[in-house]
Parts: C-alpha cells; structure tokens; sequence
C-alpha cells in the first residue's frame, strides 16, 4: 500500500503509544498528526489509552474549562503530552516565542501556551516537529520556552522522550542531556540527519529502519479512525485519508 | 439591558482587560465597537491565550502591552499585528504560561496575594518576570524551589454567551474559565445571542451551566456576536473570513482596509 | 458496573476517605455498605462539612480521626456519636474551617505543595495545627503574615449522583465541590440512582453538569442511596427518620440497635 | 400589633441592613431569623440588597460549588454575613467547638465551619445569638474558633460590627476591643444585660430601647417576605410567621 508523509508519521507516532503506561493521552489545538495516532491506538487496543483532544468536542472530556488540562497534568493524570517547538536544542529545550533577541525578537511566533509547565509534569512528552532542518534544530535556542532537563533541586516527574520528525525518531536521555537517534526514516540516511541538525546527538552503531506504515493501520486510519479524526479535524481526514466527516 | 456601543463606553483607556481564548465565546461585536469607540492603552491579558480579537485591538491602536501565553489565529497562521507589534516594541509583551494565568486569576478569585505553580523554573519566561517569584518549599517538607505567580486583577473581562436570563445570569455551559475570569475581574461585560424570560437558575440543570447575575455588570444583545468566530452549538468559525483577516492584517495598509471595511464600514453599521 | 457491597470493598482499611456535605450527593447506601462490611480506622475528611455519614461511621467504630470544619446534623441538632467520640477522646480530631478544607483540596487538583489562605491567623484552629504554616508575605508587598495550607490527597472519595452514562461520566449539577473531590482524591466510588445510554458528555447543556469518567474508579447502582438524606430535584430529606437517629444515638446502645435496624436489619437486606 | 420574639430580632437585625454599604447578604445554614431579616430588607428597598441563603434554592444564586461563598468573600462581594457561638467573649471572640480544655472538651459542638474565614473578610459580621445568659457571654472563650480582633500585620478588612440577643444590641469597636451598649430590648433593663454578661462593655449615658417592629413590616413578614422564606424555611416561615410555603 502505498502512504503519504502524514500517514507514515501517524503511524511512527502510534507505536511510541502502544506501551501500558500511556493510559491517557492528551493532543493540544491543531495537532492533527498526534491525535491521528492516539485514536488509532485506542482502536488498536479496544478502548485505552484514553485521548482528550484538547480543543476537540466529542473527543474533549474536560468539564471544568481551559485550566482542567494543566490540573489534570499536575494531578499525574496525563501520560503522553506533544510539544512542537520554532526551535529545538540539543539539550531539549523549546522554543516558541521566537527568533532573535528577546523581547523584541526578529520573528515572533505566537507564544510557549503551556509548554513552560506540560513539560514539567506529564512523563511521556514527545516532541514533535516534520520539518528536520537546522533552522529548527539549533545548537541553543535564542529563547527557552521549556527547558529540557532540571536541576534535582526542581520538581519535575515528566520531560521529553522522543522526537519524531520527517527524518527521523530520536530518544532523549535526560541524565545525560542528550538525544540519541533510534530510527531514519525510510529512503532517508544518517547523512541527512546530521546535515539537517545543529546540534550534537548519539548515534548507535547500526541505525534501523523506522518502520513503514502497517497495512492494516492504514485501512484503520482510513476508515473507522478517520472518521474519528475528521470529528475534530474535518480538513485534515479529508484531505490525508480521503474520510469525509 | 445596555446596547453594545454602551458596554464599549464603559471599558476605559488604560484598562486591563481580559480576552477569552479563542474557543470560548469571545465577544467579537464589542470588540468591533471597541474599535470604533477608539479606545487606547489597553493593557491585555489573554485567558490564556487569544487571537483576532487581540490582533484586531493591536492592530488598531488600542494596546500598549499583551500578557499572553500565545497569541495565535490558530489554523489560519500567526497573528500577523501581534508579531508585528512585538518585534517593532511598539507593544510591551508580558510572556506567561497558560496555568500561571489560571493560576494568577484563582488567586484573585480567592482573595491572595499570590498562588504557587510547579514547573517554569529553567524557563525564560521566569527570567523575564520580575513579578514572579521563586521560593525553597516553604513548609520544608523536601519539594525543592517553587514558582509564586502574584495575583492578577484585570479591571473589565468581556464575553460573549448564547443566553442571558432578565437577572443578569449568564449561560457560560462548560467553559468555566469564564467563571474564574468573572470572579477575578472587578467589571463583567456580557453580550448575548438572545435573552430568556425564565431564570436560568430555575432548574440545577441549567444552574450547572450558568453564571450567576451578582458577577455581571451589564449585558447587551449582539446577534451573532462572535462572528466570525465561533459560538459551540449555535455557529462554527467563518474558516474562510478569518484567513481573509490573516492575509490582509500581514501588511498595515492591508489590516487598515480590513478594518475600515469590517469594523467602519457599512458591514459594521448593520450591528 | 459494579454493586455496591463491591465498592464498599475497595475502601481500605486505615484509608482517608473524603465525604461530601449533607446536601451534595452523600452516598448513605454505600455507607450502610462500609459500616456491614466492618471497614476500620477510617481517616474522615468532611469537605467541608458532613453528618449522619460521618457521625454513622465514628458510631459503628470504623473511624481512627476526623478533620472537619464541622460535623453536625443540622435541624436535627449536634451529631451525638462525633461529640461522644471527640470528648471522649476515642477519635482523634483535627479541626479546620471550610475553605482551609476546599484549599488543601484545591492544592492537591493543582498538583501543588500548599496554597495561601487569608483569615485563620489568631485562630485556636491554627494554633492546634503543626501542620500549616504561617509566613510572612514572601512577595515583599506589605501583606503581612499569610497561612500556607498544605495539599490533602484523599485516598477515597464517595459520592452519590442522579445519574451516570455508561462511560462512566457522572452528573454532579452545580456541586462543583464533588468536581474539586473527584480530581484530588486516588480513587472515586460513585453510586447513582440510575444509568443512561446516552453519554452525557454528548451537549454541551449536560456536559457542564457533568464529572469526566476518567476521575471515577467504579459506578455502582443505588437507588434513593442518599436517603434519609435528600438529593435535589428528586428526593427531600426525611427529617423524622434524622430526627429518630438523632434521638436514638444520644447513646451507644440506642445508636447500637438503630444500626442493627437499618444497616443489618431486613430494612438493609432490601437494599 | 402583638408581635413574637422571633419577629422582633428578625426587625431588630433589618435595621442594621438598610445601609447603602450593604449591597450583598449571606446567611449561612439553619438561620432563618437573619435570613428573613434579609429577605425583609431586599423588599423594603426594591431589590437591593442581594441575598444569598446558602442551602436555599432559588435564592441560592451560588453555582461554583461550596467554596464559591468563601470565594466571593475573598473577593470582596459579600458585605454582610452573621455568625454565632456557643460562647462569645468581650473581645468578640468566638467559640463554636465546645467548653472546656480542647480537643476532648467537656462538650463538643459541630466546629467551626467557615467562621475563622469570613471573620476576617466579610466587611460587616453581624453576632446573632438569641440566648443571653453568663453561659454565652464569657469573659475568654475557651477556644477561639475566629478572633474577634487582630494584630496589624494581619490582612483583615471584617470582622465584628454588631451583637444582636434576645436582651439587647451592642456596637464592636475594634480599635478599643469593647463592645458598647446600643439599646436594650423593650420590657428588658440595662441590670438584666450587665447581669447576664460574663464581660465589661461600655454603657453610654442614656440607654436607647430597641424600637419594636414597625407594623409594616410585620405585615409584609407575614405575607409576601414570609412566602420567600418559607422557600428557603417552611417549618419556621409556617411557625413563626403563620404563612404555609
């Protein structure tokens, strides 16, 4: 079967999903891809993880208004958060304010939502960004939205794991405040990667393959999923899976 | 029951004033007659993050600072008058995190100075806030440092909800950072789709979803007050009007078009 | 879906368990169902205050302690096995106040170390509380002392509804204190008058009204289980059944054989 | 018009309601006489102020759950709120959980409820406390529920204004930590209030009688303002103002 981008890095999502301790997945606004991937899981496995897109409404649980998300983080409730970032470090930090000096920056972008506390508190954060470039993936960020690693002395029980991008899906070592890559994309090499990226990573001595799209996935996100999907993101299941809503 | 430009007349220049999120019954009417009245100076605070409504105002020359978490047209792109602004300096930005502004709000709302939030601390948004304030865990039970986030009291909050009943309650259904917002700030403006004559404090069914009058300073009718937005259950978002406003508002001349034309002209005397 | 003798069997002993007032939803079926199933050392929380549930259980010796800011059977007088307990000392007591109650509350649903809370400062209530702590204001604005209340996290709540769907999604109306229970506490037992197919979640009108399912561990049918307590819109309290408890447990053998009656009598064996 | 003890106190306590500082009245649980003094006075003037009975139903206005009246009580909206106890001493503090060496008192009440909150922030605490006697009115509580006074550096902007009995109203000057005379009840002397009080206050020179209850008001507690607090109170709104809900 052949598969698009979008549809190959839904799948490569899902599968850093499947694991018993995602019991509840939560997609911020505009997030089609994760939340693409958390509905397929919970089909996949009958039911869990739950998924709470955020700004979704039959897919959206939360009743107690805009600050329920962050509670419900702060309470250990959520498992799997995603963070995208205009630019991404070495050491994981994120940045969403913008590029240049601060705090009138040469390019704003629109602000770090709740990326300064999610990151802090939800285990499994994985971030999320297709374009692999090195305008993205700098040596340091001009603005730390969220910080990668803290020191002992902070709070924190939640951080990045992974990083999926069109190129490639790299894990993130918070001890040693590196990211390690696990997988390329298929058709892509470890030359591409580490020309597209500004900052310094492990690399294992064989890099695999991440996987291609399973054929039954794609006739789940194709149909049963993706009518889930255009619930909340109509454009989207239109015009990736070819499901109307 | 006011009319709408009555409400606009009743936020003055200077004011703080709290914005909905996007989701969430953002009065865009008001907004437009926010425009027209030419208010100035406004001090923003997003709850916890906007976007035409705030753009619109920046645009327009109504703000002289944002607190935000973000400021974003969401799927039509950035906020082309927001970032304009703020990489000019002809705007002052605040940047914040979405729960340190629930946060500073419940303060309000329960009478403290100040509320603690985990998380920030690594985070520029902390190293640019002189008013945010970290402390060792005060109580020394081994928590580690922890984040203050002061009390915010914006002076006027405005929505926009389906139905008002003749005492002032307000249907705000699940959107209940609209009560926080209510609670915190010292005026409520309101503008609804159409008023009810039975109380929506009759029945708990309905109670469940209401905000009570003793919160609300006015209310004025303004059909289809959140267009192009959207209103849950009653309209969805004009997608096409608003990436129209995205398009226009990337050059000054294009934004001054769109707001003599939507805001000025003939379409905004029909309000 | 389960029954409620298996709710009762998923309160531990020894556990903290947080129970809602008198007039918001008090599961008296399930607390029948703890008194037969002999749970011991029960750590009351009342939220913020409670009675016949609490004053029953300290009765039937399952309770080690209680915090509250009140336990009291309201028209119907003092709560005789709560006053008998506290003088007697065979309960230990931790006196709070209302909102110190909701804010340790609070604090847990952030998922932060303590909160703020004015007032309480000169109060016998502090004074007898190591556990809060009263410092000077560490914003440095001229506030003064102020009292940090540190996070309880219940391990049990139990509360009783009209209503859940088959998600697990329960109807809490305008209590929104079961909302503040649900989200800080481990565990959620819930009984209901009834089930509905449709989910609850489906509109936005019953939504508002409703407890997301991913707070509540089980659901478990009982009908008129807040009786003799009222639950608004669909039953009043009995005040001459209060009452006659209330006569009857001015002593332990009158509470003795009032328990006998209707916790493991024939009038229980119906339920 | 004859009129019932009930019905004096519920007129004695509206007259210290029709202020313009009193824009919003709470009454806490199980108070029908402040309650009716309240619903009373939002007749007499039309609407204003607003009343908020706690466990009524339509004229509960609360929908954020229990903690919303302590909320608003933070917030500055509630400007009156009455409180009781089982003892009250000269310097208006209060007891309500129990006599004797705490915690195991020779006498346990309920407990303190919300007292050692809106003591603090409720611009105008009414003490009703329709028992006068030596029991009550102590020289020092046994245990201070809520103090009636408080150091400098203690954020307070309520606190006590009035001591309203079946004997008599006092005035609470906190800056002189006394209560002061206002009137006495008509047929009840300034002897039986000094012999009936545990602590000092101050006497004026000339004693005021308390007015009895103006006959139309009387009237409207026993028509249109009796069926309002029979909605909240049937039993005492059947008893004490002979009007069936």
């Amino acid at each position: 079967m052949t598969y698009s981008r979008d549809e190959f890095l839904i799948t490569a999502i899902a599968r850093l999903l499947e694991g018993d301790d995602v019991r509840h997945v939560a997609v911020g606004a505009a997030s089609p891809i994760p939340g693409a991937a958390a509905l397929l899981v919970r089909n996949l496995k009958g039911g869990s993880p739950r998924v709470a897109l955020i700004h979704g409404k039959a897919t959206n649980p939360f009743t107690d208004g805009g600050r329920e998300i962050f509670d419900a983080a702060g309470q250990g409730r959520i498992d799997v958060f995603f963070l995208g970032g205009v630019q991404i470090d070495g050491e994981a930090n994120l940045n969403l304010v913008g590029t240049g000096t601060y705090p009138n920056v040469d390019k704003r972008f629109p602000g770090s939502f709740g990326s300064a506390y999610m990151y802090f508190t939800v285990p499994k954060v994985i971030l999320f960004r297709p374009e692999h470039t090195r305008r993205v993936f700098v040596p340091k960020v001009d603005f730390i939205s969220a910080p990668g690693v803290s020191d002992p002395d902070v709070e924190r029980r939640g951080g990045p794991k992974y990083l999926v991008t069109e190129l490639c899906i790299m894990a993130f070592d918070s001890a040693r405040r590196r990211f390690r890559l696990e997988s390329v994309s298929p058709g892509r090499t470890l030359e591409e990667v580490l020309d597209n990226t500004g900052f310094e990573f492990d690399i294992p001595d064989v890099v695999p393959e991440t996987p291609t799209p399973e054929e039954d996935r794609l006739s789940l996100l194709r149909s049963s999923v993706g009518l889930e999907v255009a619930d909340t993101y109509p454009a989207f299941a239109r015009d990736v899976l070819g499901v109307a809503a | 029951m006011e009319n709408v430009d009555a409400l606009a007349a009743m936020v003055p220049d200077g004011a703080m004033l709290a914005l909905p999120p996007e989701y969430s019954f953002v009065p865009m009417t008001l907004v437009r007659a926010l425009i027209r009245r030419r208010v100035k100076d406004l001090n923003i605070l997003t709850v916890p993050i906007n976007g035409l409504a705030a753009d619109m105002l920046i645009g327009a020359g109504c703000v002289a600072s944002v607190e935000c978490a973000a400021v974003s047209l969401g799927e039509a792109g950035l906020a082309p008058r927001f970032s304009a602004a703020v990489e000019a300096g002809t705007v002052k930005i605040k940047d914040s995190t979405c729960p340190a502004i629930h946060t500073a709000l419940q303060a309000t709302e329960k009478g403290v100075p100040f509320m603690p939030l985990g998380g920030l601390i690594g985070s520029d948004i902390l190293n640019n806030r002189d008013d945010w304030k970290v402390v060792d865990d005060p109580l020394g039970q081994g928590h580690g440092r922890i984040v203050l986030i002061p009390a915010i009291q914006p002076d006027v909050a405005i929505i926009h909800s389906p139905l008002a009943d003749r005492d002032g309650n307000v249907w705000i259904g699940r959107r209940r950072e609209l009560a926080t917002i209510a609670h915190a700030a010292k005026t409520l403006l309101v503008t609804v789709e159409a008023f009810q004559d039975e109380s929506l404090l009759a029945n708990e069914a309905s109670a469940a979803a209401t905000l009570p009058g003793f919160y609300v300073s006015a209310v004025a009718e303004a059909k289809m007050g959140a267009k192009p937005l959207g209103l849950v259950e009653h309209y969805a978002a004009d997608t096409d009007e608003i990436a129209a406003y995205a398009r226009a508002a990337r050059s000054e001349a294009g934004f001054d078009a769109y707001v003599q034309r939507t805001v000025f002209g003939a379409q905004a005397a029909a309000e």
